[in-house]
């Protein structure tokens, strides 16, 4: 059971290592879209660190429902998710070691170049830190919860656009907590209790997700 | 345990049940509705700090239990047919989405022009009128997957799927959207907290309620007959029907 | 044994196969025959447990495949239309992750598999650089290492040529003389000197019936 | 009664535009619907009528002989 858990992930790191540049593209992405609106709003620091909890959790949210899209599009059109869904083992357990491989692709790196981020938005370090640990347990969320989305819409000709209608609402509450932590840090207060609830969320969706990604390929494959 | 459900998962005769409620639940909400209409426009009192204004609570209240009520109705059926493999239930998924959307409009359409007198703008960041519009999205979101597939039995189980899976998060977008409110505005102006209503205003209230949820009933079921019609549109007694003229 | 009892499905609320029952007993080959669109693809699908039919049942050892998912997967081997080829990966790669996957107690030398497969010396390229035949056989090379008793091959000679079509059929007649079952669909014309090696043609409905009623609900 | 005249009673005590607003918008949406479903009823009579015929044209061109 664990093999096949490394298995499934090995492989997935292997293909996204084939094409490097694709592991690339979301991050680029998120990079661009901060850097816009410093360029927008104009660059007084303090209002840059004013909104840049909204700005930072909203490119982050952008680029993982990027990357998302293709979480199951190859092995949909290849086949090889239908061999994966005929293998010996539960579908909820593969899908897991998919998804976390496809968070160590696109959440881990922007967790990477986040001491980036906070030069460009002149964060002081007790905000950085915030801005960390929110990104930190976050993203596996929105992995999670868009994982669902895309199982769902995988099989559309259209389903970028639906995917993002049916994903964005879900990650609402991931949007609020995180950015209520980075104010609270802005602001020199305590964040744990906002974290606390975002590892809880992190643990529901860990638990629950899989099993709903599962249930929707099956529709979808089908 | 389930086996009483069999009659009634078959096709037709749940297109006849259905057809047989329809009229009831017509009769039941035109007359409710034109008494907590009548009753809750001229005969009930104006609160006495909102004044006349109070009055659109007769239908933004309404609307607003049902558009939940119908969430939580659609989630219930969809963990029936996902469970069970009741394919009716799907339907009923289907044929909730887009009443219980409406609703939600409306709730949200009602409590703008309320807040305009009240607070002075259209929208505000209220904790309630953000959740109901995060609802508004998650219905859309289900109608919106349902179309897409084209295969409707496909369509009406990942519509089914994704009904849970929300109906998961609405306590937790609820819970979120309420702490970020008091946060960010305080808990000054939720002046939607219950006035502690007198009785002449609750009675026309309930009136309106069962107005709506019998106009629920009513266009769900005459929904349902159509997500019916549709998926055996090439069974024979759909064809006698429509040959029929009926 | 897989038995299918009175299989009905239906796709966009078109019927494409209504009552197909079918049995496939151990040493058992079936060629499933039938124009485009009768519904073969679908017929294979079901079997696998990818599709839930409309109406019947799928049963492997008498259980419904429903039940024991686990089981009946770990007694088949399905090969469909896509081969689930990583064009990414290179054909060892492609063919140990199956073999990790199905059949993680094989010993053998993967290097010699593929050698048998044609693909001697191609062992390392990316797939994505092979033709579309020896793709397929990156897939197929599966079946050598296969203990499984039940293959489900959908068009498995796909891009295939003369020579490997007849070094599949030996494997065939072997896998049948091991008591394994084999259902297949092809448009070649299988020279399979087995005592078991029937075909099960598949016509379309006739137009009345291509609408109508699937039974009960 | 709470108001002493029709003039009285459209005016809501000056909030006649905020209730007249919201009374109408859930009026009309609520009349939305019920058409949208009664026509979707009607288009799907339509469709079950058109494949009918769709069927015995069909059933026609079996009989024809030499088609492609």
């Amino acid at each position: 059971m664990i093999n096949a858990f490394y298995q499934v992930m090995r492989r997935e790191l292997l293909t996204a290592f084939r094409r490097i540049a694709d592991v690339f593209n979301p991050l680029w992405f998120f990079i661009i879209v901060i850097t816009l609106f410093p360029l927008g709003v104009g660059p007084e620091p303090q209002l840059l660190l004013r909104i840049a909890p909204g700005i930072i959790w909203v490119a982050a949210l952008l680029a993982s429902l990027l990357s998302l899209e293709r979480l199951f599009k190859d092995d949909f059109s290849d086949g090889g998710l239908e061999q994966l869904m005929l293998s010996p083992y539960p579908l909820s357990l593969l899908v897991t070691a998919k998804i976390i491989a496809h968070w160590l692709l696109t959440g881990l790196p922007i967790i990477l170049i986040s001491p980036l981020i906070a030069v460009l938005l002149s964060l002081d370090f007790n905000t950085y830190w915030a801005v960390l640990f929110t990104l930190l347990i976050g993203t596996p969320i929105l992995s999670f919860i868009g994982a669902i989305g895309v199982a769902l819409t995988v099989g559309l000709r259209k389903g970028g656009v639906i995917l993002s209608l049916i994903m964005l609402p879900l990650c609402i509450p991931v949007l609020i907590f995180s950015t209520m932590a980075i104010d609270a840090a802005n602001f020199g207060q305590s964040y744990i209790g906002a974290l606390a609830i975002m590892g809880a969320m992190l643990v529901t969706a860990i638990t629950l997700a899989p099993f709903a990604v599962a249930a929707s390929l099956r529709v979808s494959v089908s | 345990m389930w086996k009483w459900l069999h009659p009634y998962a078959k096709a037709q005769t749940s297109y006849e049940l259905a057809g047989k409620l329809i009229p009831w639940f017509t009769i039941v909400c035109c007359i409710s509705f034109a008494v907590g209409l009548v009753w809750g426009l001229a005969f009930a009192p104006a609160d006495y700090q909102q004044g006349d204004s109070f009055r659109i609570i007769y239908i933004h209240v309404p609307a607003a239990i049902l558009s939940m009520g119908a969430y939580t109705s659609m989630a219930v059926a969809a963990f029936i047919g996902l469970v069970w493999q009741i394919r009716l239930s799907d339907m009923a998924v289907a044929a909730m989405a887009p009443v219980g959307a409406v609703f939600t409009f409306i709730a949200l359409f009602t409590g703008a022009a309320w807040g305009k007198p009240m607070w002075g703008a259209w929208w505000v960041w209220d904790a309630r009128l953000t959740s109901e519009l995060i609802l508004l999205f998650l219905y859309l979101g289900v109608i919106a997957l349902y179309n897409a597939f084209s295969d409707k039995v496909l369509a009406g189980r990942a519509a089914g799927i994704l009904t849970l899976v929300g109906v998961i998060n609405i306590p937790i977008i609820h819970y979120s959207v309420e702490w970020w409110n008091t946060l960010h505005q305080g808990a000054s102006i939720t002046k939607f907290d219950k006035p502690s209503i007198a009785l002449s205003m609750l009675w026309p209230l309930l009136i309106m309620l069962l107005a709506f949820a019998t106009f629920f009933g009513a266009l769900m079921l005459m929904r349902f007959r159509n997500e019916i019609l549709q998926r055996e549109s090439h069974r024979p007694w759909v064809k006698a029907l429509v040959m029929g003229g009926k | 044994m897989l038995e299918a009892k009175s299989l009905s499905c239906v796709r966009e609320d078109r019927l494409l196969f209504e009552g197909l029952s079918l049995k496939v007993k151990p040493g058992q080959i079936i060629q499933v025959e039938g124009p485009n669109g009768v519904g073969k693809t679908s017929l294979f699908r079901l079997l696998v447990g990818l599709m839930t039919p409309y109406h019947g049942q799928v049963l492997w050892q008498g259980v419904p495949i429903s039940d024991d998912r686990e089981t009946y997967q770990q007694n088949l081997l399905y090969l469909g239309h896509q081969s689930g080829v990583k064009p990414e990966l290179s054909a060892l790669e492609n063919l140990r992750f199956y073999q990790k996957m199905f059949e993680p107690s094989y010993q053998g030398d993967l290097y010699s598999v593929l050698a048998q497969v044609g693909l001697a010396g191609l062992e390392d390229m990316p797939a994505a650089q092979l033709s579309a035949g020896q793709q397929r056989r990156v897939a197929l090379a599966r079946l050598w290492i296969s203990t499984a008793p039940l293959w489900i091959l959908d068009e498995p000679f796909t891009a295939i040529d003369k020579n490997g079509v007849k070094v599949l059929e030996q494997l065939f007649v072997k896998h049948a003389q091991d008591q394994g079952m084999i259902l297949l669909t092809t448009h070649q014309d299988l020279n399979l000197p087995v005592a078991d090696f029937s075909k099960l043609a598949m016509i379309k409905p006739s137009l009345e019936d291509m609408y109508v009623g699937v039974g009960a609900d | 009664m709470e108001f002493v005249s029709w003039a009285d009673f459209f005016a809501m005590g000056g909030y006649g535009f905020y209730v007249w607003l919201s009374f109408g918008a859930t009026f009309i949406s609520m009349l939305g619907i019920v058409i949208d479903t009664r026509m979707k009823r009607a288009r799907l009579f339509k469709q079950v009528r058109n494949n009918i015929e769709r069927n015995k044209r069909m059933q026609a061109a079996r009989s024809m002989e030499n088609t492609l």
